[in-house]
C-alpha cells in the first residue's frame, strides 16, 4: 500500500526522460491518429469534406479551449468568430486583389479584437455575464450580416472565391484536406505547450484562485482577455477553413448550433488537453455526419453521445484512456517497488 | 451525568488509490481529552472526518457501545457526534443565524437552540444577520465552535479547533473543552503541534502517515516526548530567534 | 540591516457601512524588519492586510512604498514588490504543487498587457523555464513541502498553508505579507516558515507578520504592533509588548486571571516546542 | 389606446421570461450552475398537452396535467439520470454539469420532435372565461392567467426560500455543497427539490405562454436563452430578480422595435446589455463575500 | 399520429417496383428533424410517392429510380458533407429539400461536384442566381414573378400605401430584395421585422398602423410567424386588407394555429388550381396515399414535377452517368406541363434559364375564408395567363 509521501519520489526521477518534453506525448498519438486518419480517406471526396469539417469543428473547439477550459470563462459568439474568420475569406476573396492568405492574418485579428471588445465590457462581472453579451453579439452578428448587403453579399453570402495561391504554389483538395489536418495539429501541440507553461499556469489558477493572480501580480480581467482573444483567433481560422473548403459562407452558416457543438466537444474529448478539443470535434462529425443511421436527427445522436460520454468518461474519452495508461503504469510501478 | 466513550476500532481512509489512514484503533473514554497528534498530512482530519461519516472508510466505529459505522453523517450527528471541522465549513452567502438554524434543523432541535448556541460568544450576537462570509476568520472560527456545541453532544470531534483564535478566547475554550468532558463528553482533539492546548489533554495517539504509531496515557509532556519520538527521524531544524 | 524605511502607511482606514474595520491605522515598516500584527479576533489584522496588498480598497489612508506611492489594484501593488498570503489559502486545487509555486515566479513575466500577450506565444514555444524549475525545487526545500506533482485539493490543509507560503515567497517580495502563517501547521511548517522569515529579513526586505501565537511571533519579529477595535493599541519591542497591560487586557485577559499562570507556562513551553 | 396593448404583450412576456429565469434561479442557487434545459421542460409541457388535446382530443386539464407530469418527469431525470451522476463522476465540477444539461436541451427537442412531429402546434388556453376588453385592447384570458400566476409563484417562492426549512437548506446546499456534505444535510434530496420546483414553474410558463403564439419542438432552444438572459441581466442576488430581469427583456422586446423598429431588438439588446454592464459593473442584485 | 412525419419517413423507402435493371440513384437532401421540417417533409412525402409511381409505370429507361437520402437539419457546415456522401453513394443528381440557408451552402458544393440539383419547393430567385448557379435549379414562379402579380392585384383594389411586416430569415431576406423592388405601383409606407421566432408582434403591428398603409404584406418562411403575423393583424388592425406569400398556403397545419376566424380576408399567392387536370390526379393520388383528409399543396405539386423533370432529362441524356450531359439534358426541356398553376401552365429551362416557371400561369391569389381555410380564387383579380 503505498502511502501519500511516498508518491513524489517516482516523479523526481522522471524528469530528465523523453517522454517529459512538453506535449510531445500527446503530438505523437495527434500525428498517428491524424495520419491513420488521411489515409483512411484517399481521394474519396466525402471522407475528404469529413476531415475538413472535423478540422473546422476542432479549430473552433480548440478556439474555445483557452478562455473555457484553462480559464473558466464561456463565450457564446464563436459562431460570430468563426463566421468572421469565413467573411475574411470571402471578401478578401471576393472584394479585393490581397492574396488570400491574408485572410487567415486580417480574420483572426479583427475576431480576436472583437472578443477583446465584448471581454472589456464584462470584464468585472462574473462568467455568466460574458455568455449572455457574447450570445446577444452572435445574434447581433447575423442580422447585421443580412443587412450588411453592400459588405456582406447578403443573404446570398459570399461564393465563387478564388483558389488559394501560396507563393505561386496551388494546393489542390487533397493537399487543402492534408493541409487542414496539419494546421489542427499545430495548434493544438502548442496549446498544450501553452497549457503547462508559466503562462497557461496563471490562466489555469484564474479559474479557482483569481485573487491568488492577482495578489501574485497579474491584472485577472485583463489576462482574461488575452485569452478571450487567443480563442477567437483560433476560432476565425477555423471559420476561414470551412469557407474555403466549402467554397462559400452565408449568414447562416455558423449559428448557435456550432456553439453549442464547441462547448460539447472540448469535454467530450478531454478536459485535460487541447487533443481533447480535437478528439471531440472528430466525435462529433462521427455521430452528426458518419453515422450510419441516415435519417435520425445528426443533433439527437450527438446529444445522446454527449450524455453518454459523460457518464461513462467523466474525463472524455481521452481522459479515460489516460486513466487506463495510468492505472497499468502504476500497477508496473508497484510491481518495481515490490521488488526493490 | 454518564461518561460516554467512542471506540475507533481498524480505520483506514483512502482516497483513490492513495491510503490517508491506515488500521487506526483509538479510543476516547468519556470524561477525558484525548488528543491526536500527527505533523501536517498525517491524517488527522481524515480520521475525524471518518468518524463523523463525511468521508467512506472501512472499519468499525462504536457510540457507547453502539455501532455507528454503517449510520450517515446527519444520524451520527444526531446520535451525539459533533465536530468541528477544520477549515471553513461554513455557508458564506447565509448569515450567522442561518448557519445555525441549518444545524438545528438537522438535528431537530428547538428555536431557542440557536440563541443558546449564541451565548458563548457575544461578538455573534452582534453580528447575527451579517452574511458570515464577511466575518473575520476568527470570528467565523468562533461560529463553527458554537454550531459543534449545539445540542449538548456525548462526542466533541475537534480539529484544530484553536485555529484562528486569539489567546483570550482559548483560554475561554479550553475551559469550555475540559468542563464538557469533565460532565463525561468524550473529546477527541487533533492537532499538528500541542502548543496552549498541552494543559487540557489528558491522553492522546500519536499519528504518523496514516499509522498510529504511540499512544500515551498520560497528557502534557509525556505525550510532547511521544510524538517527537515518533517523528524523531524527520526531526524539525532549528529555529533561530532573531537578533 | 539598514534603517532605510520599506513601507510606510498613514491613516489607514475601513468602513463597511455601519462597521468600522480599522480606524485611522499608520504605521512604519524598516528594511529588513519583521513587524508582527497581533490583536484580538475582528480588531482589523486581515483588514490590514488587504488594504495594504490591494485586495480591498481602502476607505481612507494612503500607503508609500520606498518613498513612491502604492496604490491601485492589487496586482500592480504586488509589481511593485508585494507579497501575501490568504487567511484561507487561496490555492488552484486542480493544479499540482508545482505549478502552485510557480504562479509567483510565472506572475512577474507577464505583468502588462504586452507581456502577456507575447507570454503566450513565447510559452507556447518555450513552456519550461530551467530557471523556473531548479527555483521551484530549492523554495520546495527550504520549506519542507514535499511531493510537488500531487494536486493541491488533495492535499491536507496544514500543507496548503504551506504551499500558500512557497508561492507568496516565490514572488521574491520586497514586503512579504503573511497573514496567519503558523495557523495549523507542525513543528516541521512552523521551522520552514520562520526559515522563509529569515531569508526575506537576511535580504533587507520586509515582513509583516499577523499570527495569534504571540511567543512565536514574539521570537520572530523586531517590533510589534497590537490592532484592537480597529485602531492601534501598543508598537513598540516585543518583550515591552508582551509585558504592556494594554496586551493583557485586550489580547491575553485581565492580570488577576487564575488561568494565567499555566496560560504564561503553556506559552514557554511552546517555544520550547518550536525549538524542540 | 395601442399603447396599452404594448404595455400588455411587455409584461406577458415579461412574466413568461420571469418564471423561466426563476427556474433557472432555483437551480443556480440550489445546484449552483445554470440548467439550460429549463426551455426545453417548458416546452414539453406547452407541446405534449397541445398534442394530446389535438391527436387524442383530450380534455385541457387532463392534458395540462399529463403535460407537467411529464416535465416533472424529464427535471426528476436531468438531475438523477445525468447531472448527479455526471458531476459525481468529474468530482463535482459545475463545468461538467453545464454541459450535460446543455445536451439534454437538444435531446428534449429532437425527442418531442419525433414524439409530437416538427410542425408548430396552438397552444391550448386553461383559462376559459370571456377575454377582457379595456377600451380597444382585448386581453386574452391565457395573458391573465399568466400574470397571476407569475405573482403568486413569485411571491409564493420569495416566501419559501427565504423563511421555510426547506429554502433555507437549498440555499445552504447550493452555497457550499462541502459543508453540507460534510455536516450531512441532505444534499441530494435537496437538489432533486430544486430541479422539480424549476421543472414545474418551466411547466407552467411554458402551459400558459404557448396560447400567445403556439409551441414548437425547437422552441426549447430559444426560451432557454431568453430566460438565461433574463436571470442574468436581473442577477442572482435576490428572488425578484430574475422577475425584474424578465420584465426589462420584455420591456426590451416590444418597445425597441415600436420606436426603433426593424432589427432594433436584436442590435438594441446587445447595445443595451453593452452599456448596462458597463457602468453598472455589479449587475442588479449580487453581494460579495471576502476570500 | 401524423405528428410523427419525421420518423415515419425513414421506414417507407420507395421500392423499384416493376422496373428492373441497375437502379439509377437520385440523391435527396431533406430537413427532418432541424428547423426546417415542418415543411421539408411535406415535400419530402412525395417526392417519394412519385419516384414510387414512376418505378410502378417502369422506371426510367427501364431502370428503376433509388433515392438516397441525407438529413442536413438545415444546418449549413453539413451541407457539404451530406452532399458528398449522397455523391458517394452514387447519386447522379440531388434534390435539395432543406432550409434555404443550406441550399444556399450547397450550390458551391455542387460546383464542386458538378451534379446538377432541383430545389423542388425553392421560391428565392437568389438560389439560382450567381454565385456558383451553374447547376442548380427551381420550379416555381419567383418573387419576380409575384411582383408584377401583386401590382395587378393592388391597382384592382386600389391600394398605394403597402405596410411589409416581414421576419428575419435570410430565405425572407433575400426574397424582399427580389419582391419589394419590383414593385413601383405601391409606395411602402413602412417595413417591419420581426424575429422568425417571435412569440409577439404588436410592436410591428403597432408601427404599421401608425403608417397607416392601404393594405399589409406579410413576408415570411411561413409556420407560427406567419400566423402570429395574421392574429396580431386581425386584431390590431382589424379591416385592413391582408396578402402574404405561397408559404401559408404551402402548410395546412399551421392554419390550426389562427385565432378564431384570423384568416378570413387573407389573400396568398397560391398555386394550386383544382381546374387542372394533372392537379387534380395528384390530389387523388395522394388522398389515397394519406388519407382523405389530406390538403395537397404546392409544396406537393413542385415535388411531384421536380422527380417527373429529372426522369425526362434522363432519358433525354440517354443515361444518368454523365453528369455535363445531364445538366444540359435539363437546360433543353420546356414546355413540361405543370402539376400546380393553372391548365396551360408549363416549365422550361435553357442555360440562362433555370427558372422552370413560364409565365405567370403558375399562381392565381387565393383567399381565404371565415372558416381559416382558403375559400377560393380571390374574386377582385387574378393574373393574367400568357404565357
Ligand atoms: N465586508 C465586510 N462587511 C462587514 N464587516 C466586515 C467585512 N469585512 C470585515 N468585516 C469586519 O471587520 C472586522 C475586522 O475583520 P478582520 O478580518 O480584519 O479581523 P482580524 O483582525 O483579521 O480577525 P481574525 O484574527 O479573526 O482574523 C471584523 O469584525 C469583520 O467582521
Ligand atoms: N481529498 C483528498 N484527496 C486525496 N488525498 C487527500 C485528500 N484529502 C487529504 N488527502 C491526503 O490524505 C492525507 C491526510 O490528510 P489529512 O487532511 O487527514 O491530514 P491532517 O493530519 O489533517 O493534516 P493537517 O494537520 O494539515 O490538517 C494527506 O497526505 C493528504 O494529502
Ligand atoms: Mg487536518
Ligand atoms: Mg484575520
Amino acid at each position: 500500500m503505498t502511502t501519500l509521501a511516498s508518491r513524489p519520489a517516482a516523479g523526481e526521477t522522471r524528469r530528465w526522460d523523453i517522454r517529459e518534453v512538453p506535449g510531445i506525448g500527446g503530438l505523437a498519438l495527434g500525428v498517428v491518429a491524424t495520419a491513420l486518419i488521411l489515409l483512411w480517406v484517399g481521394s474519396d471526396g466525402y471522407r475528404q469534406t469529413l476531415v475538413t469539417s472535423a478540422a473546422t469543428y476542432a479549430l473552433i473547439a480548440l478556439g474555445m479551449y483557452v478562455p473555457y477550459l484553462m480559464a473558466g470563462s464561456l463565450s457564446m459568439a464563436y459562431g460570430a468568430y468563426a463566421g468572421i474568420g469565413g467573411y475574411a475569406v470571402g471578401l478578401i476573396s471576393t472584394k479585393t486583389a490581397l492574396p488570400l492568405a491574408v485572410a487567415w492574418i486580417v480574420g483572426p485579428i479583427v475576431a480576436a479584437l472583437i472578443a477583446v471588445l465584448l471581454g472589456l465590457v464584462t470584464r468585472r462581472l462574473s462568467g455568466f455575464f460574458l455568455a449572455a453579451v457574447t450570445l446577444l453579439f452572435g445574434m447581433a452578428f447575423t442580422a447585421f450580416l443580412i443587412d450588411g448587403e453592400g459588405i456582406t453579399g447578403g443573404s446570398a453570402g459570399l461564393g465563387n472565391l478564388r483558389p488559394l495561391n501560396l507563393f505561386g504554389w496551388t494546393p489542390d483538395h487533397y493537399q487543402v484536406v492534408v493541409g487542414s489536418a496539419v494546421v489542427v495539429c499545430v495548434i493544438a501541440f502548442l496549446l498544450d505547450r501553452l497549457r503547462l507553461s508559466p503562462w497557461g499556469v496563471i490562466v489555469r489558477t484564474m479559474r479557482d484562485a483569481p485573487r491568488a493572480v492577482e495578489a501574485a501580480g497579474v491584472r485577472v480581467p485583463v489576462m482574461n482577455l488575452v485569452a478571450l482573444g487567443l480563442g477567437a483567433a483560433i476560432a476565425a481560422v477555423g471559420g476561414g477553413l470551412f469557407t474555403y473548403s466549402a467554397g462559400s459562407i452565408t449568414p447562416d452558416t455558423f449559428t448557435l448550433n456550432i456553439v453549442f457543438l464547441a462547448i460539447f466537444m472540448p469535454l467530450i474529448g478531454g478536459a485535460g488537453t487541447p487533443w481533447g478539443a480535437v478528439a471531440g470535434a472528430v466525435l462529433a462529425v462521427e455521430l452528426t455526419l458518419n453515422f450510419p443511421a441516415i435519417q435520425t436527427s445528426g443533433t439527437l445522436l450527438l446529444a445522446l453521445g454527449v450524455l453518454v460520454i459523460m457518464l461513462i468518461a467523466p474525463r472524455g474519452v481521452i481522459g479515460y484512456a489516460d486513466k487506463l495508461r495510468t492505472r497499468i503504469w502504476a500497477l508496473s510501478r508497484k510491481g518495481r517497488v515490490d521488488h526493490g | 451525568m454518564s461518561a460516554h466513550e467512542l471506540k475507533v476500532d481498524g480505520l483506514s481512509v483512502r482516497y483513490g488509490h492513495a491510503s490517508a489512514v491506515t488500521d487506526a484503533t483509538v479510543t476516547v473514554p468519556g470524561g477525558t481529552v484525548t488528543a491526536l497528534v500527527g505533523p501536517n498530512g498525517a491524517g488527522k482530519s481524515s480520521l475525524l472526518l471518518a468518524v463523523y461519516g463525511s468521508v467512506p472508510s472501512t472499519g468499525k466505529v462504536t457510540l457507547d457501545g453502539e455501532e455507528v459505522s454503517r449510520l450517515r453523517p446527519a444520524a451520527r450527528a444526531r446520535a451525539g457526534i459533533a465536530i468541528v471541522p477544520q477549515g471553513r465549513q461554513l455557508f458564506p452567502h447565509l448569515n450567522v443565524a442561518d448557519n445555525l438554524q441549518v444545524m438545528a434543523e438537522l438535528l431537530h432541535l428547538p428555536k431557542s437552540a440557536v440563541d443558546n448556541a449564541l451565548d458563548r460568544f457575544p461578538i455573534l450576537r452582534t453580528r447575527l444577520r451579517s452574511l458570515v462570509g464577511v466575518l473575520s476568520g476568527g470570528e467565523q472560527q468562533m461560529l463553527v465552535v458554537s454550531r459543534a456545541l449545539m445540542g449538548s453532544p456525548k462526542v466533541l470531534l475537534l480539529d484544530e479547533m484553536m485555529t484562528g483564535l486569539a489567546p483570550l478566547i482559548v483560554q475561554e475554550l479550553a475551559r469550555t473543552v475540559t468542563g464538557l468532558a469533565r460532565e463525561g463528553v468524550a473529546v477527541l482533539l487533533a492537532e499538528p503541534a500541542l502548543g496552549v492546548l498541552r494543559s487540557v489533554v489528558d491522553r492522546g495517539y500519536v499519528l504518523v502517515r496514516g499509522e498510529v504509531v504511540a499512544q500515551e496515557e498520560d497528557g502534557g509532556r509525556a505525550l510532547d516526548d511521544a510524538y517527537r519520538a515518533a517523528i524523531g527521524v524527520e526531526r524539525p531544524r532549528e529555529l533561530r530567534p532573531t537578533g | 540591516m539598514g534603517e532605510e524605511t520599506l513601507l510606510v502607511g498613514r491613516g489607514l482606514t475601513k468602513r463597511y457601512g455601519g462597521v468600522t474595520a480599522l480606524e485611522d491605522v499608520s504605521f512604519e515598516l524598516r528594511a529588513g524588519e519583521v513587524l508582527g500584527l497581533v490583536g484580538p479576533n475582528g480588531a482589523g489584522k486581515t483588514t490590514l492586510v488587504d488594504l495594504i496588498s490591494g485586495t480591498q480598497a481602502a476607505t481612507a489612508g494612503e500607503l508609500v512604498l520606498r518613498g513612491a506611492e502604492l496604490s491601485g489594484p492589487a496586482s500592480r501593488r504586488a509589481r511593485a514588490g508585494l507579497a501575501r498570503t490568504f487567511q484561507y489559502p487561496q490555492l488552484a486545487l486542480e493544479l499540482s504543487v508545482r505549478e502552485n509555486l510557480l504562479l509567483g515566479r510565472a506572475a512577474r513575466r507577464h505583468a502588462s498587457l504586452w507581456r502577456m500577450t507575447v507570454g503566450a506565444f513565447a510559452g507556447a514555444l518555450r513552456p519550461r523555464v530551467a530557471d523556473d524549475v531548479r527555483a521551484i525545487r530549492l523554495l520546495a526545500e527550504e520549506l519542507g513541502i514535499e511531493g510537488l506533482d500531487r494536486e493541491a485539493g488533495d492535499l491536507s490543509l496544514g500543507e496548503q498553508r504551506l504551499v500558500e507560503v512557497g508561492r507568496a515567497l516565490g514572488q521574491d517580495p520586497l514586503v512579504l505579507l503573511l497573514d496567519e502563517p503558523f495557523a495549523g501547521s507542525d513543528a516541521q511548517g512552523v521551522a520552514g516558515i520562520a526559515e522563509v522569515i529569515h531569508t526575506v529579513r537576511r535580504r533587507g526586505h520586509g515582513v509583516i507578520l499577523v499570527d495569534h501565537n504571540v511567543d512565536l511571533v514574539a521570537r520572530l519579529v523586531d517590533r510589534i504592533m497590537l490592532l484592537d477595535r480597529g485602531r492601534v493599541a501598543f508598537d513598540g519591542e516585543p518583550r515591552e509588548c508582551l509585558a504592556s497591560p494594554q496586551m493583557q487586557q485586550v489580547y491575553f485577559g485581565s492580570v488577576d486571571d487564575p488561568d494565567v499562570g499555566s496560560e504564561t507556562g503553556t506559552r514557554e513551553a511552546e517555544v520550547e516546542d518550536v525549538r524542540s | 389606446m395601442t399603447e396599452l396593448q404594448l404595455w400588455l404583450s411587455a409584461v406577458e412576456m415579461g412574466c413568461f421570461f420571469g418564471i423561466l429565469a426563476l427556474a433557472y434561479y432555483l437551480v443556480q442557487v440550489g445546484a449552483g450552475f445554470f440548467n439550460f434545459a429549463i426551455g426545453p421542460y417548458a416546452m414539453m409541457a406547452g407541446l405534449c398537452t397541445s398534442w394530446l388535446v389535438i391527436e387524442y382530443d383530450m380534455g385541457v386539464w387532463g392534458a395540462a396535467a399529463i403535460g407537467v407530469l411529464a416535465t416533472l418527469a424529464l427535471a426528476a431525470v436531468t438531475e438523477l439520470g445525468v447531472v448527479r451522476p455526471v458531476q459525481h463522476r468529474s468530482g463535482g465540477g459545475e463545468l461538467p454539469a453545464l454541459v450535460a444539461v446543455a445536451a439534454v436541451l437538444f435531446a428534449i427537442q429532437q425527442l418531442a420532435g419525433y414524439l409530437f412531429g416538427h410542425p408548430t402546434l396552438p397552444g391550448q388556453s386553461l383559462a376559459t372565461f370571456d377575454p377582457v376588453t379595456v377600451g380597444e385592447t382585448v386581453i386574452q384570458p391565457s395573458s391573465l392567467l399568466l400574470m397571476a400566476v407569475t405573482v403568486v409563484a413569485f411571491g409564493a417562492t420569495a416566501v419559501w426560500i427565504r423563511s421555510s426549512r426547506t429554502g433555507r437548506l437549498l440555499r445552504a446546499v447550493g452555497d457550499s455543497k462541502n459543508a453540507a456534505a460534510l455536516l450531512g444535510l441532505p444534499v441530494n434530496r435537496i437538489r432533486l427539490i430544486a430541479f422539480l420546483l424549476a421543472g414545474f414553474l418551466a411547466a407552467v410558463a411554458g402551459l400558459l405562454f404557448a396560447p400567445k403564439a403556439g409551441v414548437h419542438s425547437l422552441s426549447g432552444l430559444h426560451w432557454s436563452v431568453s430566460g438565461f438572459l433574463a436571470v442574468v441581466i436581473g442577477g442572482t442576488g435576490s428572488v425578484w430578480a430574475p422577475l425584474v430581469g424578465g420584465m426589462l427583456l420584455g420591456l426590451a422586446e416590444v418597445f425597441l422595435p415600436y420606436y426603433f423598429g426593424g432589427q432594433s431588438h436584436v442590435y438594441g439588446m446587445l447595445l443595451i446589455a453593452l452599456l448596462f454592464f458597463a457602468f453598472r459593473p455589479q449587475g442588479l442584485f449580487v453581494r460579495t463575500v471576502r476570500a | 399520429a401524423t405528428g410523427c412525419g419525421g420518423g415515419g419517413s425513414d421506414t417507407d423507402e420507395p421500392t423499384s417496383g416493376t422496373a428492373t435493371g441497375a437502379p439509377i440513384i437520385i440523391g435527396m437532401d431533406e430537413d427532418s428533424t432541424g428547423p426546417g421540417a415542418s415543411y421539408s417533409i411535406i415535400a419530402g412525402k412525395t417526392i417519394r410517392v412519385a419516384v414510387q409511381d414512376i418505378n410502378d409505370k417502369g422506371g426510367v429507361l427501364g431502370r428503376p429510380l433509388k433515392l438516397v437520402v441525407g438529413n442536413d437539419e438545415s444546418d449549413p457546415t453539413k451541407v457539404p458533407a451530406v452532399l458528398q456522401k449522397l455523391a458517394s453513394q452514387g447519386a447522379k443528381a440531388f434534390l435539395l429539400q432543406s432550409g434555404s440557408a443550406a441550399v444556399m451552402q450547397a450550390k458551391s458544393t455542387l460546383t464542386q461536384l458538378k451534379l446538377p440539383a432541383i430545389a423542388p419547393t425553392g421560391v428565392t430567385s437568389t438560389l439560382v442566381d450567381p454565385p456558383n448557379n451553374e447547376l442548380i435549379y427551381m420550379l416555381a414562379n419567383t418573387t419576380a414573378d409575384w411582383a408584377g402579380v401583386y401590382c395587378g392585384a393592388f391597382q384592382a383594389a386600389n391600394i398605394s400605401k403597402l405596410g411589409v411586416l416581414t421576419d428575419d430569415t435570410t430565405t425572407i431576406a433575400a426574397l424582399n430584395k427580389a419582391l419589394l423592388d419590383k414593385m413601383p405601383c405601391v409606395t411602402l409606407v413602412a417595413t417591419e421585422k420581426g424575429a422568425a421566432n417571435a412569440s409577439d408582434l404588436s410592436a410591428q403591428v403597432a408601427r404599421l398602423k401608425n403608417a397607416n398603409p392601404d393594405a399589409v404584406l406579410v413576408t415570411s418562411v411561413g409556420g407560427a410567424f406567419e400566423v402570429l403575423a395574421q392574429n396580431t393583424l386581425a386584431k390590431q388592425l382589424s379591416g385592413k386588407p391582408r396578402f402574404s406569400l405561397a408559404s401559408i398556403g404551402n402548410q395546412p397545419s399551421s392554419w390550426k394555429l389562427a385565432n378564431a376566424g384570423a384568416l378570413d380576408g387573407l389573400i396568398f399567392m397560391g398555386s394550386i388550381n383544382q381546374n387542372n387536370p394533372r392537379t387534380k390526379a395528384l390530389t387523388e393520388l395522394l388522398k389515397k396515399k394519406n388519407g382523405d383528409d389530406y390538403d395537397i399543396t404546392a409544396f406537393d405539386a413542385q415535388a411531384w414535377d421536380s422527380v417527373q423533370l429529372l426522369k425526362l432529362a434522363i432519358e433525354k441524356a440517354g443515361g444518368p452517368d454523365d453528369p455535363a450531359k445531364l445538366n444540359e439534358a435539363i437546360q433543353s426541356l420546356s414546355g413540361y406541363p405543370a402539376t400546380f398553376g393553372q391548365e396551360n401552365f408549363t416549365l422550361s429551362f435553357s442555360p440562362t434559364k433555370h427558372l422552370g416557371a413560364d409565365g405567370l400561369c403558375g399562381l392565381s391569389l387565393i383567399e381565404f375564408g371565415a372558416d381559416n381555410r382558403p375559400k377560393g380564387p380571390w374574386a377582385t383579380y387574378q393574373p393574367p395567363c400568357t404565357a
